[in-house]
């Protein structure tokens, strides 16, 4: 008995907080804080206090698994990989390549995502490769990436303290991402305004000096609206705007649509609030954005982001040490995942498919040929089950709870002629696959995972996978070598060489610089000491871009029917899908079952007392859950967070795509709630 | 601001007697107290105080019994002491010593008892709502 | 003073005192993080800034271990007296621990407002004078002032709370499973904030007369909850009115538990003639 | 979620004057818990007992709550009657809204109606959680055990034999007989103590149900209330007693003032057992004493008042005036203190025998002359304010009764308290001889200086108490209540959950708690047959594990929550 104590990442949001695992007897038992770590600094939020708990559940999954009728069989991995190969290779044969749908993963390292890409593309000549990032940030890396040329957060989480006015909208910090709200107190300190923008009450709002409660899905009214008043005031920074943007007069003349009083029309607020605000927000000599699904989350959802890149740069509060926008990431390595390609259009590096000339580049490094025709997405791969897709490979995805419109999810899943799914437990969606592999959890394997301010850290392995799971590395390395592919790589390490070596914005990333501190990219080459902040001089695409945001109410409001408005998101102590919260004993004492927030007004109306069970229903579907009464929703909405595989509340949730970055709108939807009587 | 609520915690050796004995007496009482008699004074768990405090109780008295008049061999010294520690720690919040009534001693006869509730309900009525911390 | 400290963990290791000691590392990439010195040849690595609390760490490394494992701690005056408190309440076998005390400069007694940033065995450095935290600025700030901006400004901060429970998961003395913490009869569960009243107040009660004033529980804090200040209070009380400290020594229980009832002085001496008076009587 | 059938009290009119009954109904109604609401014009009488009874049967109802008057009215006669019948108590809950709501609140229906909802609804909640806790019972020894053969020992001894049960009847010296051998005569009968002692030293020889062990000390103490097994070493050899009671009848012995008014050094100036012991060996004579009273007495390191000083200097002063023709007689005293109609007589008859008293200060005691014989005494009268020197060829000094050294750790064996100066003393005042455990009993001067009456008096009382458990072959620790009523439970831990912080014994004042290591970790123990159920550890114990069934935490916490 000797135990050891081991640093690595914690595995839940995109903060990326310093964790130490404790290891007795190859068993981790006890996670503490990091002290020493840039970002959490000793700190952890209740998910990273237990992350070590779920390693251990029985239910995790220790050898692959074979669909046979209902049931599953466990197999050998020497059978397992050559059969999911054949199966792969006989659909491409039949359907072309393009039959071929691969769910890359937010939760596993930059190297496997890499090799998982490079596996779809290679092997099957198609683009079908993507990963949830779809259904958090896509319009963020889109929208990003057309104004300022780099779909990243701009500044470091450190930053924030030093910031003199924050602007929080559609963000819950304080639950989803705790410790980065620990920054923003840190700011408030020291004396910074703190303005919230949401339609709940939330522990942001209430800590916030001024808490504009606009309706659902009216942010870029009140965005416009505030632009219009800077620029009325002619408080916008004019010598920002001449030396590093353009597209201005577009913008200026687009904003007269959007007075003030109008503005304050479609939010329910009053003017003044939002003259204030503006006012606040263009005075100050540096101020940030912090955004999260409350803007991405929407059928207008790029035009959202591009609303708050304009407000930015329009008072030139980016690419200054304190300023700056910030996208808040959801998963430990989403900004990971998508740097490395894990996405329909672009390779490593956000190089495009469709760039002959990337094509040919990564066609010699990887020494085949490539598809340059940019692939499906998410949402798309699934709602093409059984048609286009014929066989898809899920690797860490729960998109059964994860995607909206659950009840048609779950019907696209049955389609599949062969669905392979690598998870570490037999989550809702790995139930539908033919082909189960057990694969690791984060304090299993070694790599990198890639924060939210884009800081490579490095993954240490503390303990091994249980039984015969493999690490996810090592499964993607048999298949590829399985489906004819040369992928003899010995470690994470040499893989990682390889990413610098075709990505320019990662060149000078190594393992053996990650064991001494994290490295933020850009960081081209290995002197490089990696950036704090973008777009410092000139922006990333060369000047700022003014992109005009059109409004698009949601696309389905509230009506007799459906009187109620319904948004989803997350709570303090459960994460996404609760695959790894609810198997955490602490977090699930902490909340046991699904619940849905409601106004004590509509419980008056309902006749529903606080606990009691209620049926919430839309046009997709109903589900039962507690009652929660609380003011923190306002009278006519609902709230339920969609991480309880018992009520699950994607079943609601409106598939309707933003037409851009193709991401279903979760954040609003229109609902009805009636009291379940008991006995019922 | 409406009438204060009071809880009392009352040894069943003498504060419950003298709630009792007023009761007797037919002494008329402001009606927003309640009464949740203890085995002892040193029973009354300092998390509860705090509980009926969060649960928006804008008073607690602990009524006990005469110093070396404890049924159980002096326990209600204990809760003494431990009571006092907790008062510091409300002074220290901001929640305020004067919201933790300890009586030990009087309030075992029915006029004592009347006279103490009535002085903690002016009391009360003067100090800052506890809205902040709601 | 490390090399000081390493001479003895060496010698203790090396005279088999004890089977491990326990402190800081920092390995070849300059990362430091608790480990445990089990050959006197590690211990080249050793170093002991910064601050980490060790206590609930090495506690749970020896409560986990067989009956005979004996393990030495490099500690810090707070280190020290939390393990006395550990000892005090039966987690630890006295006879397990051995500690080597080292002494903190005085910029950490400063940042820590720490009255006693010296252990009582001392082993390695120079004691430095304590700071008294009333004088400190920070604690002024959150002492002063009328009850309704006192609760104001506390109950803005606790508001912060995001029930991580790391002030209860990191302090040493919090040893309770199950934890009332977790229990709705007095915590309302899966609200964030916490509740404060019940949450924040019912936590720093429990620990009013054992705190120790390690300040793990506001290092620990992601929201910078000044949590220390809530015991500081209490702390003075008992020093001045009872005379006692936490973790000083682990005879001592705390006052607030006894009903202090003085017993009489037992070795006064009277010349004891009654009994001669029998003897002569029986004869 | 228990069923509940609620039966609400109008007490004739008492309580439905002022509190709306159809409003309860309607409020009680909507909760689902309760499953029969009854009220009724009274519920205490014979008819209404049985009447409730039946409806509880019929009713499918796990649990019972009365509103009605409260339990120092008829409340727990209705409660008791109820057990009778067959109903468990901890199933039976009571809300006083009589005294509690309706009388008090007379001049405000409506505030009162919403009041007694409350009340009910707490009562509710709590039933809901009240839970029973185990009980045990141990078999009671049926022998005694006295410790000290004076005259409280004796006489306990005594009482005790005649009322047909073994006496062990421990004594430190070869004698029975105490102090009361040592002194000629007792007041205030001036009767010779040697007939005083006289029956009960005879009842030691000739009862055979009395053991007399001589020249023993007691050595441990193990075991409990009913059951206790006493080591001892007798007569220089180890040997133990079993008992189910045990009745401290130590005594306590005389404060030898040495380095007080010459006291040691002079010759005569002697203290009142060497005068007692003169006189009973004849070897007194003088002509004029002078007793100085309060020596080392009422002052700083002792303020307490020995109580038994000023009779005997009255008795034996009284006795030189009347036998020694022409003796002259001083009491020098800070005050005669002759409490009761005897002692009084007594002081008046000493006044007229001839004795003269003079009044001293405390700040301004007596000066004897001489060194190394006293001539005389000189003295400031506080009453007149003239200072007086008196002539005398004996100085008497009263002296007070101190206990005995081994007190605190013959304490410490039997875990009993001793009061600040060493005495025994009991735990509540209203129970004068019982302590800390019970089953230990304490009479005579072992726990407070008494006359020689006194000591028998306690002694037999004593014994008259120890007889009221010796009498039961097996005792419950539930019925082991000091005070009026019954307990209400014990604490229960929950091994599991328990830290083993050792708060709970810290705190209890019963010595209950104790921590064991059970397999590699430590945990709490609760000695029922000590536990009063105060709840001393339940609000120390840092995670409630610590708890009294029937007053526990979830139901304090659920209270709360109804509370408004």
């Amino acid at each position: 008995m000797n135990p050891e104590f081991i640093k690595t990442i914690c595995p839940y949001c995109g903060t990326g907080c310093g964790l130490i695992i404790k290891v007795e007897d190859g068993v981790a038992v006890a996670t503490y804080p990091d002290r020493e770590h840039p970002v959490s600094r000793g700190s952890l939020c209740i998910k990273g206090w237990s992350a070590h708990e779920f390693i251990n559940h029985p239910d995790r999954l220790t050898d692959p698994l074979l669909r046979k009728g209902d049931t599953f069989q466990k197999i050998p991995w020497d059978e397992a990989i050559p059969m999911a190969a054949l199966k792969l290779r006989e659909t491409a044969a039949k359907y072309g390549g393009d039959a071929i749908g691969g769910l890359s993963s937010a939760k596993c390292t930059n190297e496997e995502n890499y090799l998982f890409q490079k596996l779809i593309r290679m092997a099957f000549k198609t683009n079908n490769v993507d990963h949830c990032a779809r259904l958090c940030h896509a319009p963020t890396t889109v929208a990003m990436v057309q104004a300022l040329g780099s779909g990243a957060m701009t500044n470091s989480i450190s930053d924030l303290a030093g910031a003199e006015c924050i602007f929080v909208i559609g963000s819950n910090a304080a639950e989803s991402h705790p410790i980065i709200m620990g920054e923003i107190y840190k700011a408030a300190d020291k004396g910074a305004t703190i303005i919230a923008v949401d339609p709940r009450e939330t522990a942001v709002t209430r800590n916030a000096k001024i808490h504009l409660r606009i309706n659902p899905g009216t942010d870029i009214p009140l965005l416009c609206g505030m632009m219009r008043h800077i620029i009325d005031e002619g408080l916008h920074n004019e010598n920002f705007i001449r030396a590093r943007m353009e597209g201005f007069e577009d913008l200026n003349e687009f904003l007269h649509l959007w007075p003030v009083k109008r503005a304050a029309e479609e939010c329910g607020i009053n003017e003044e609030i939002i003259r204030n605000v503006a006012e606040i927000y263009a005075k100050v000599k540096e101020s940030a954005i912090i955004y999260c699904m409350g803007i991405t989350q929407h059928a207008c959802g790029t035009a959202n982001v591009l609303a708050i890149c304009d407000l930015a740069m329009l008072c030139g509060h980016v690419g200054t040490e304190h300023s700056g926008i910030y996208p808040l990431r959801g998963q430990n390595n989403v900004q990971g995942a998508c740097d490395m390609g894990a996405l329909p259009n672009v390779y490593p590096g956000y190089q495009s498919v469709s760039d002959s000339e990337i094509q040919n580049k990564f066609q010699n490094a990887w020494g085949d040929t490539l598809s340059n025709k940019p692939g499906l997405t998410v949402t798309e791969i699934i709602g093409l089950a059984g048609k286009d897709i014929r066989a898809a490979y899920i690797m860490a995805e729960n998109p059964a709870l994860s995607d909206p419109d659950t009840n048609h999810v779950l019907e696209s899943l049955k389609a599949f002629d062969f669905l392979i799914v690598q998870d570490i437990f037999l989550t809702e969606t790995a139930k539908f696959a033919h082909l189960v592999f057990p694969s690791s959890c984060f304090a299993e394997k070694s790599g990198t995972f890639t924060n939210t301010e884009r800081r490579f850290q490095l993954l240490r392995k503390t303990v091994a996978p249980p039984g015969n799971a493999k690490e996810d590395f090592e499964i993607l390395c048999l298949l590829g070598n399985a489906l004819g592919l040369d992928f003899s790589y010995k470690n994470p390490s040499e893989v990682m060489d390889e990413i610098a070596s075709l990505a320019p914005a990662y060149g000078g990333i190594s393992f053996d610089r990650l064991e001494r501190e994290g490295l933020q990219w850009p960081c081209p080459d290995l002197e490089h000491p990696g950036t704090r902040y973008l777009h410092k001089d000139r922006f990333t695409r060369g000047k700022g871009l003014f992109v005009v945001p059109e409004h698009t109410p949601p696309k389905e409001l509230p009506d007799e029917d459906y009187p109620y408005y319904l948004s989803t998101g997350r709570m303090f102590a459960h994460y996404h899908t609760g695959t790894m919260t609810r198997r955490s004993s602490f977090l699930n004492r902490e909340v046991e079952e699904a619940y849905a927030e409601i106004n004590p007004e509509d419980a008056a109306l309902l006749d529903v007392k606080d606990g009691e069970k209620i049926k919430i229903t839309t046009r997709r579907g109903s589900i039962i859950t507690n009652a929660r009464i609380t003011k923190r929703v306002s009278k006519g909405c609902i709230f339920a967070p969609f991480h309880f595989a018992e009520a699950r509340a994607n079943m609601l949730t409106n598939p309707a795509l933003d037409p851009r970055s193709k991401i279903p709108e979760f954040k609003v939807c229109a609902a009805d709630v009636r009291k379940e009587s008991q006995d019922g | 601001m409406n009438q204060p609520r009071i809880l009392i915690f009352a040894c069943k050796w003498c504060g419950f007697i003298g709630a009792d004995a007023a009761g007797k007496k037919r002494i008329s009482l402001p009606s927003r107290f309640r009464v949740i008699p203890m085995e002892c004074a040193s029973l009354v768990e300092t998390d509860a105080i705090l509980r009926a405090l969060a649960g928006g109780i804008d008073g607690i008295a602990v009524l006990g019994c005469h110093i070396g008049g404890c049924r159980y061999n002096n326990a209600n010294h204990t809760a003494i002491k431990r009571l006092e520690l907790l008062q510091d720690l409300l002074d220290t919040t901001g929640i305020g010593s004067s919201r933790l009534l300890l009586s030990f001693g009087t309030a075992h006869e029915d006029y004592q008892f009347e006279e103490i509730i009535k002085n903690f309900f002016d009391e009360l009525t003067l100090l800052p709502p506890l809205d902040p911390w709601l | 003073m490390l090399e000081k400290t390493k001479n003895i963990a060496r010698q203790i290791l090396e005279e088999k005192k004890a089977s491990a000691v326990f402190g800081l590392m920092r390995n070849e990439w300059n990362i430091i993080q608790p480990h445990l010195f089990e050959d006197p040849a590690g211990l080249a690595n050793l170093v002991l800034e910064p601050k980490w609390l060790l206590a609930k760490l090495a506690m749970r490394i020896l409560r986990s271990s067989p009956e005979n494992y004996k393990l030495a701690v490099i500690c810090r005056g707070c280190d020290e007296r939390a393990l006395i408190e550990l000892i005090k309440r039966n987690q630890i076998e006295k006879e397990n621990l051995l500690t080597i005390g080292i002494a903190c400069s005085q910029e950490q007694a400063a940042i820590c407002l720490c009255d006693r940033p010296y252990p009582e065995k001392l082993d390695a450095g120079e004691k430095v004078s304590g700071v008294d935290p009333f004088q400190d600025e920070r604690v002024r700030k959150f002492l002063i002032g009328n009850d309704k901006e006192r609760m104001k400004r506390w109950a803005d901060m606790l508001k912060r709370c995001i029930k991580c429970y790391g002030c209860r998961n990191s302090c040493p003395i919090c040893i309770c499973e199950p934890c009332k913490l977790e229990d709705d009869v007095w915590v309302q569960r899966g609200v964030v904030p916490a509740e404060t009243i019940t949450f924040h107040l019912i936590r720093a009660f429990h620990l009013s007369d054992t705190c120790v004033a390690c300040g793990a529980c506001q290092e620990a804090c992601p929201v910078n909850i000044p949590l220390l200040y809530l015991q500081l209070g209490m702390r003075k009380t008992l020093r001045e009115k009872y005379g006692y400290e936490a973790g000083l020594d682990p005879e001592t229980k705390s006052p607030v538990l006894s009903s202090a009832f003085e017993k009489p002085d037992t070795d006064r001496e009277f010349p004891d003639w009654i009994n001669s008076l029998r003897e002569e009587d029986e004869s | 979620m228990a069923n509940i059938s609620v039966f609400l009290c109008k007490c004739f009119g008492e309580i439905d004057n002022t509190i709306n009954f159809d409003f309860l109904r309607e409020e009680l109604s909507k909760d689902p818990s309760v499953v029969l609401i009854s009220i009724v014009d009274s519920l205490c009488l014979e008819t209404d007992i049985e009447k409730t009874v039946s409806q509880i049967r019929e009713s499918n109802s796990d649990k019972v709550l009365i509103a009605a008057c409260s339990t120092l009215s008829r409340g727990n006669l209705v409660i008791e009657s109820l057990i009778k019948e067959g109903v468990e108590r901890h199933k039976i809950g009571l809300v006083d809204i009589r005294e509690g709501c309706a009388w008090i609140h007379g001049d405000n229906p409506e505030d009162a109606s919403k009041k007694a909802k409350d009340l009910i609804n707490m009562g509710i909640a709590a039933l809901q959680h009240k839970d029973m806790s185990d009980d045990m019972s141990v078999t009671v020894h049926p022998n005694a055990l006295i410790i000290g053969a004076g005259p409280a020992g004796l006489a306990a001894a005594m009482s005790l034999a005649r009322t047909g049960f073994k006496v062990n009847l421990l004594e430190r010296s070869k004698v029975p007989g105490g102090m009361l051998k040592l002194i000629s005569r007792c007041y205030p009968d001036n009767d010779d103590a040697s007939n005083k002692l006289g029956p009960y030293l005879r009842e030691v020889e000739n009862n055979p149900l009395i053991t007399f062990y001589p020249q023993s000390k007691i050595t441990s103490v193990e075991g409990d209330t009913g059951n206790f097994t006493v080591h001892f070493s007798f007569q220089e050899k180890d040997s133990f007693i079993q008992a189910g009671v045990i009745i401290v009848a130590t005594g306590a012995k005389i404060f030898f003032p040495t380095g007080l008014y010459g006291y040691g050094e002079i010759k005569n100036v002697i203290n009142q057992m060497e005068f007692e012991r003169q006189s009973l060996n004849g070897s007194l004579e003088t002509k004029k004493p002078v007793f100085i009273q309060c020596v080392g007495a009422r002052n700083r390191e002792r303020p307490y008042c020995s109580t038994i000083c000023c009779p005997i200097s009255l008795k034996n002063a009284s006795r030189i005036a009347e036998d020694i023709p022409g003796a002259s007689v001083f009491i020098l005293h800070r005050g005669i203190m002759t409490p009761g109609n005897t002692l009084e007589k007594y002081y008046r008859d000493t006044l007229s025998s001839g004795v003269q008293f003079i009044r001293f200060e405390e700040e301004q005691p007596p000066r004897i002359i001489g060194s190394d014989y006293v001539e005389a005494v000189e003295v400031y009268d506080a009453i007149t304010g003239i200072t007086r020197k008196i002539e005398t060829d004996l100085v008497v000094l009263s002296t007070p009764l101190v206990p005995n050294n081994d007190n605190v750790q013959l304490a410490e064996m039997l875990d009993i308290e001793v009061d600040r100066y060493g005495f025994f003393s009991e735990i509540y005042p209203m129970h004068p001889l019982e302590t800390k455990t019970d089953g230990i009993f304490i009479c005579g001067s072992a726990r407070w200086p008494v006359s020689s009456d006194h000591s028998i008096l306690q002694g037999k009382a004593a014994a008259m108490k120890a007889v009221s458990y010796l009498r039961q072959s097996k005792i419950a620790a539930s019925t082991l209540s000091r005070v009026p009523g019954l307990k209400s439970g014990h604490a229960r831990v929950v091994p599991e959950s328990c830290t083993g912080c050792g708060n709970c014994v810290a705190a209890c004042p019963f010595d209950a708690c104790h921590i064991e290591k059970l397999e590699g970790r430590y945990i709490s123990i609760v000695n029922m047959m000590k536990c009063k159920a105060c709840g001393s550890c339940v609000s120390v114990c840092p995670n409630g594990t610590m708890q009294i069934p029937e007053h526990n935490y979830r139901m304090v916490g659920e209270m709360i929550k109804m509370a408004f």
